[in-house]
């Protein structure tokens, strides 16, 4: 709560600087006919990967009603000119450059071309390149030109521009480690997660009916966080299983899910004193093609009839394939995925769903173990912040609607924004 | 491809798709057939991708090249991919490890910064947004507007574990349900005309395979297929009278 | 011993943990080149753990047909299926179409041996929309409402005679069966989504930070 | 009688799957020509634009889909080319993803015969290219700087139809049939910085998704799903798969829609 404080405070105190910043600059109109551009500088354009350059100059009252004709060239300042851009004036100021107002200076009495050279060459910049630049300025008849600039285009180190995305990285980073290195000292609370207390009963009344349990993890690959989550509740379901003496069957789609699971579903079968019961047939590979993976589990669960079936993982269309078949025969249904869209079958086909995090929540909930516990924290903590800072942005920017505060809304959109 | 390939593939196709479609009435030898044929196809199709796909441009071209640097940046991958095969030989598994460790390390990274951006403060944004000239809203965007921002709310309480809900925390997390329950379903109404799509699609080829041009072929085989089921049926009512 | 079996591999999820998630916030040429590497690594890594599987599944149903378990024969069908795609494949030098497009042996095999496979149990998928709903849009609770009314304007509202059954019993709302899908989308289904989407990607950090960090190494298996 | 009724809550699943077959199949057979009452506006703003194209005039045709969305969106592809077909207007078809190779094909099977039209001086069809954003935003400058050849590997310029085409200052419009989000791709890079008119074909689900696109006018129109592929059936006067798919789904749907009503009504009645 505190660090959100922090966060907020420093992200205030910025904004309030740059609005000061946007000062105003007028000049006196110069009475030649040549006009010149104040200021005029040719620059790297910031936190690129080194494929554009930047040309700034200021607003000038002269400037009114005249156009620009940008011209650039890479080969010398005497030949090769391309015209990368033409534009009115009032037109490409510097708050229309796509950067936030912590890494640029957004006066809007400045103007700031952006230089793209892969468009402008039609073709991909592979190094650091010098290039030339001088602007022609159009106002009627009157057509001067200004001298010509150089300066090289190399690619930057840091994207200044994701800065707020680093902030809050970090401070999430910090959150965890405080949490984590707490985590053994007390124990911590979970509040009661509806699906999970339905494993025991399903799992209870297959031993009763003498028939089998299928878990079935879903298309997921190892490094897919729904698919660990599973693997945490294939443990605990796995030691049920060995205690009651009943018989899980747990169908592959990814070759080292199906490794991973076996180590779990063993270390599952030892916890509860029941190594000889362990098979080596219990995780079986199906296809690693998402319908002739559908397909073979539906021929399974229609042939052994388990009377419960959990699908926790990682889930598309399969879904409903999986969960209705399992309904047509008449089975228990546990699910529990993180993928938004499949959620609305698995909770009209299944009996219990687990929906969305509560799928992380579900390794927690069931092992108790204080490391899972601390993680789930975490997640709490970010929750936290989201309703905290939806409930008081909205709150901010309504207040500043009503008394008229300009820049405001620009500010925390720019502090919000993904660039 | 010749014309008569062209009709045999036809027949082909109407028969699997049939077969797939038969299990709808029950399981039977002709589903199994198509579902383990099914197995091995998808397994092939996938051999194929990788093998021209992966295999022969990305790991035997640069190992043939004869350029050290690109011989040693397949070298690496190949020598972590080889790793995980050792997952049958129990002793050495372990080795296994260099090629999960690389995966997981590289995907878990690649996510944390692309999360916190899109699904995280972008969201904020999102939901924040409309209030930004709020009072040139209509009454109606407005409310929809702070529907918006409350439901959010009220369903990421719903996914709050620190607390229990109870009291006001219940009527909270309640609220967020019902916004669950109306994404859930709007969500499914919304599939269901791209499911019957493909439905649609599936029939009309079926349709299609019936003509004259790939000599009834369609016909054929579901003539079959009801003439197998009435087969099996008969015999096996016959066998339960012998019985009793 | 321990140093290979556990150190070395932490410290590879460390390493490439921390330097892809810097790439994020490093705009230069070389963070993109270290990204273009990394994807084509992780294609060929993954290439391998594919072989990982199909020789599961070889393995597995050679035991099945070795043993002769029930329904053996089935088994048979899996290498057929898989021959049928890889010898074309290899005749065909993995291209479907020949150069004055006509299909080639694998194009053959794909749309008339994969395609409709797969295309017809995704197909298959309409029937058992259709027993879902049968079966679970009843109206138990004031939540199970719910669910039912938004499934109801959306099913409804789509088709062209659905349009015309809303206005003529809701016409003199003025609201059109479009904007009542609009608004159902775009306001409370936007909710409930947004509320789960968030929880997932918070949960998605987190277990990758306790990835990156060798906290969370379940799926290296014990000792 | 109560519990006869009651037995229907239970009912086999398989009567339903009867009935949905029933359902779908009888109006590929028999199109039963239900009412398709309005034509949606940004529907007609497509056929509108195809209108006012002069004749001989070149249009952009960017297939992509693939065949799980095809029974959507073939139907619209095949309308728009029809209808560009008998203005006489040139058609260069593009495609930026592998699986719609195959249905292009299809495409382009027989419906040049129909209207006489040759490859090379009527239409042409360009190879799968895999980068989208830097493919759109080249041919801005020059198309042959990318496609060198054809499908079929002759040499692009040497075709009849391509000799005064060199950019989008040749080409009057895009149409994107799609069910990916590559349209967007062709309104952000090419509708909003080239200012070449952009039209869509998309899903019905992600139809709505374009609502502000077409509001802004980012997108000039819109033909969503099956029933805005029988839209422009009907203002091209050339029913087809369209007509007799959006048939097939609103007896689909209904009969969804009564199977839920009747469950219900059971429950609430007899229950």
């Amino acid at each position: 709560m505190k660090n959100t404080l922090i966060f907020l405070t420093a992200f205030l105190t910025f904004s309030s600087y740059s609005s000061f910043a946007a000062s105003q600059n007028k000049v006196k109109p110069a009475a030649i006919s040549q006009i010149e551009l104040k200021n005029f500088e040719a620059l790297d354009f910031p936190y690129d990967k080194g494929e554009s350059g930047l040309l700034v100059w200021e607003h000038t009252p002269e400037l009114e009603g005249a156009q620009f004709s940008v011209l650039v060239s890479t080969v010398s300042d005497k030949e090769g000119w391309i015209e990368a851009v033409k534009f009115s004036a009032g037109e490409n100021t510097a708050d229309k450059i796509n950067l936030p107002f912590w890494s640029f200076n957004k006066n809007k009495n400045k103007y700031a071309v952006a230089l793209e050279f892969n468009n402008i060459l039609s073709s991909q910049v592979k190094e650091e390149l010098n290039y030339f630049a001088k602007v022609k300025i159009i106002k009627g008849k009157n057509i001067s030109e200004t001298k010509v600039l150089s300066s090289k285009i190399k690619g930057n180190w840091f994207r200044a521009d994701r800065l707020n995305n680093l902030i809050v990285f970090l401070v999430v980073t910090l959150v965890f480690f405080i949490v984590v290195s707490h985590a053994k000292k007390k124990g911590l609370f979970i509040r009661r997660i509806a699906g999970l207390d339905a494993i025991d009963e399903a799992i209870g009344r297959a031993t009763e009916m003498g028939k089998p349990i299928f878990y079935v993890p879903g298309i997921g690959v190892m490094s897919q966080i729904s698919t660990i989550a599973s693997t945490f509740v294939l443990g605990e379901v796995a030691k049920k299983v060995a205690q009651y003496d009943s018989y899980i069957k747990v169908p592959h789609y990814d070759p080292i899910v199906m490794t991973v699971s076996k180590e779990i579903v063993k270390q599952a079968y030892t916890e509860a004193e029941r190594p000889d019961s362990y098979k080596e047939d219990i995780n079986v590979f199906i296809s690693h093609d998402q319908f002739s993976y559908a397909a073979n589990v539906d021929g399974l669960i229609s042939r052994e009839k388990p009377a419960a079936c959990f699908y926790i993982g990682y889930f598309m269309a399969e879904s409903l394939l999986l969960a209705e078949v399992g309904a047509s025969i008449g089975a228990i249904q546990i699910a529990g995925t993180d993928v938004d869209h499949q959620l609305p079958f698995f909770f009209t086909a299944c009996d219990y769903t687990l929906i969305g995090e509560e799928l992380y929540a579900a390794g927690a909930y069931l092992s108790k173990e204080p490391m899972l516990v601390s993680a789930l924290k975490v997640q709490d903590f970010g929750k936290l912040v989201f309703m905290i800072s939806v409930a008081v942005f909205s709150l901010l920017l309504i207040i500043g609607a009503k008394m008229e505060w300009k820049g405001l809304a620009g500010i925390l959109t720019e502090i919000l924004k993904v660039y | 491809m010749s014309e008569g390939m062209i009709i045999f593939g036809a027949w082909i196709a109407a028969a699997l798709t049939l077969f797939l479609f038969s299990f709808l009435y029950k399981d039977n030898p002709f589903f199994k057939i198509a579902e383990h044929l099914f197995i091995g196809a998808g397994m092939g199709w996938y051999f194929q991708t990788i093998f021209y796909k992966i295999m022969i441009p990305k790991i035997w071209e640069p190992l043939h090249s004869g350029d050290p640097f690109k011989i040693f940046m397949v070298v690496i991958p190949a020598l972590l991919g080889l790793s995980l095969i050792t997952q049958f030989i129990p002793k050495i598994s372990w080795i296994s490890r260099y090629g999960f460790t690389f995966m997981m390390g590289y995907s878990a990274g690649m996510a944390i910064p692309v999360g916190l951006a899109t699904d995280f403060m972008n969201q904020i944004l999102g939901t924040i947004e409309p209030f930004a000239n709020f009072f040139a809203l209509s009454g109606w965007q407005m409310f929809n507007a702070l529907a918006i921002a409350i439901g959010t709310i009220c369903v990421l309480f719903y996914f709050f574990f620190s607390v229990e809900h109870k009291g006001a925390g219940k009527k909270v997390s309640n609220l967020g349900i019902y916004f669950l329950m109306i994404y859930f379903g709007a969500s499914f109404g919304n599939t269901v005309m791209a499911r019957f799509s493909l439905l649609y699609g599936r029939f009309d080829t079926l349709v299609n395979y019936s003509s004259a041009k790939y000599f009834y072929a369609t016909s054929w085989i579901l003539v079959g297929l009801t003439l197998y089921f009435v087969a099996e049926k008969l015999i096996t009512s016959a066998k339960r009278e012998t019985a009793e | 011993m321990k140093l290979f079996k556990k150190y070395i591999p932490l410290t590879i999820v460390f390493l490439f943990g921390i330097v892809s998630l810097a790439s994020y916030y490093v705009p230069n040429k070389l963070s993109e080149d270290y990204l273009e590497v990394m994807n084509a690594w992780e294609n060929i890594v993954s290439a391998f753990g594919f072989f990982l599987g199909l020789i599961s599944l070889f393995y597995a149903h050679y035991m099945k047909i070795k043993k002769k378990v029930d329904g053996w024969g089935y088994s048979l069908f899996v290498y057929i299926g898989f021959l049928l795609m890889v010898v074309p494949a290899i005749i065909s030098k993995g291209t479907q179409l020949n150069p004055d497009a006509s299909l080639t042996w694998l194009g053959w095999a794909f749309r008339y041996l994969y395609n409709p496979l797969s295309a017809t149990m995704f197909s298959i998928l309409a029937f058992y929309i259709i027993s879902t709903a049968y079966r679970s849009f009843r109206i138990k609770s004031l939540q199970a409402f719910v669910l039912f009314a938004a499934a109801f304007v959306l099913i409804l509202g789509r088709i062209p005679v659905g349009q015309m059954i809303w206005d003529s019993i809701l016409g003199f709302t003025k609201v059109t069966a479009g904007e009542a899908i609009d608004w159902i989308i775009g306001v409370p289904s936007t909710a409930g989504k947004r509320g789960i989407m968030i929880g997932v990607a918070i949960g998605a950090v987190v277990t990758s930070l306790k990835i990156i960090f060798g906290i969370e190494r379940q799926y290296m298996g014990k000792d | 009688m109560k519990e006869t009724i009651q037995k229907l809550l239970k009912i086999d699943r398989r009567y339903l799957f009867l009935l949905l077959t029933l359902s779908i199949l009888i109006p590929i057979l028999k199109p039963l020509g239900l009412p398709n009452k309005s034509i949606s506006r940004d529907v007609k703003n497509i056929y509108n634009f195809m209108e006012g194209l002069p004749e001989g005039s070149t249009i952009i045709c960017s297939i992509d889909y693939d065949p799980s969305t095809a029974p959507e969106l073939h139907p619209q592809a095949t309308a728009i080319i029809k209808h560009a077909f008998k203005k006489n207007i040139k058609v260069i078809v593009l495609t930026f993803i592998p699986g719609s190779t195959g249905l292009i094909d299809q495409l382009f099977e027989k419906l040049p015969a129909e209207y006489g039209k040759k490859y090379g001086e009527d239409y042409v069809v360009l190879p799968y290219m895999a980068n989208i954003v830097a493919v759109i935003t080249q041919l801005n400058s020059n198309l042959y700087s990318i496609y060198e050849k054809d499908k079929d590997n002759k040499d692009l310029k040497s075709l009849p139809m391509m000799k005064k085409i060199n950019n989008y200052k040749d080409i009057k419009g895009v149409i994107n049939i799609t069910g990916t989000a590559i349209l967007d791709y062709w309104v952000a890079y090419v509708g909003d910085k080239f200012g070449v008119p952009v039209m869509g074909g998309v899903t019905a689900i992600s139809q709505v998704g374009y609502g502000p696109y077409l509001q802004k006018g980012q997108l000039k129109g819109l033909i969503g799903g099956m029933k805005g592929a029988a839209e422009y059936e009907t203002l091209i006067k050339e029913p087809g798969k369209g007509t007799s798919g959006i048939d097939a789904l609103n007896v689909a749907h209904l009969l969804v829609l009564a199977l839920i009503i009747m469950s219900n009504l059971i429950m609430f009645f007899f229950k």
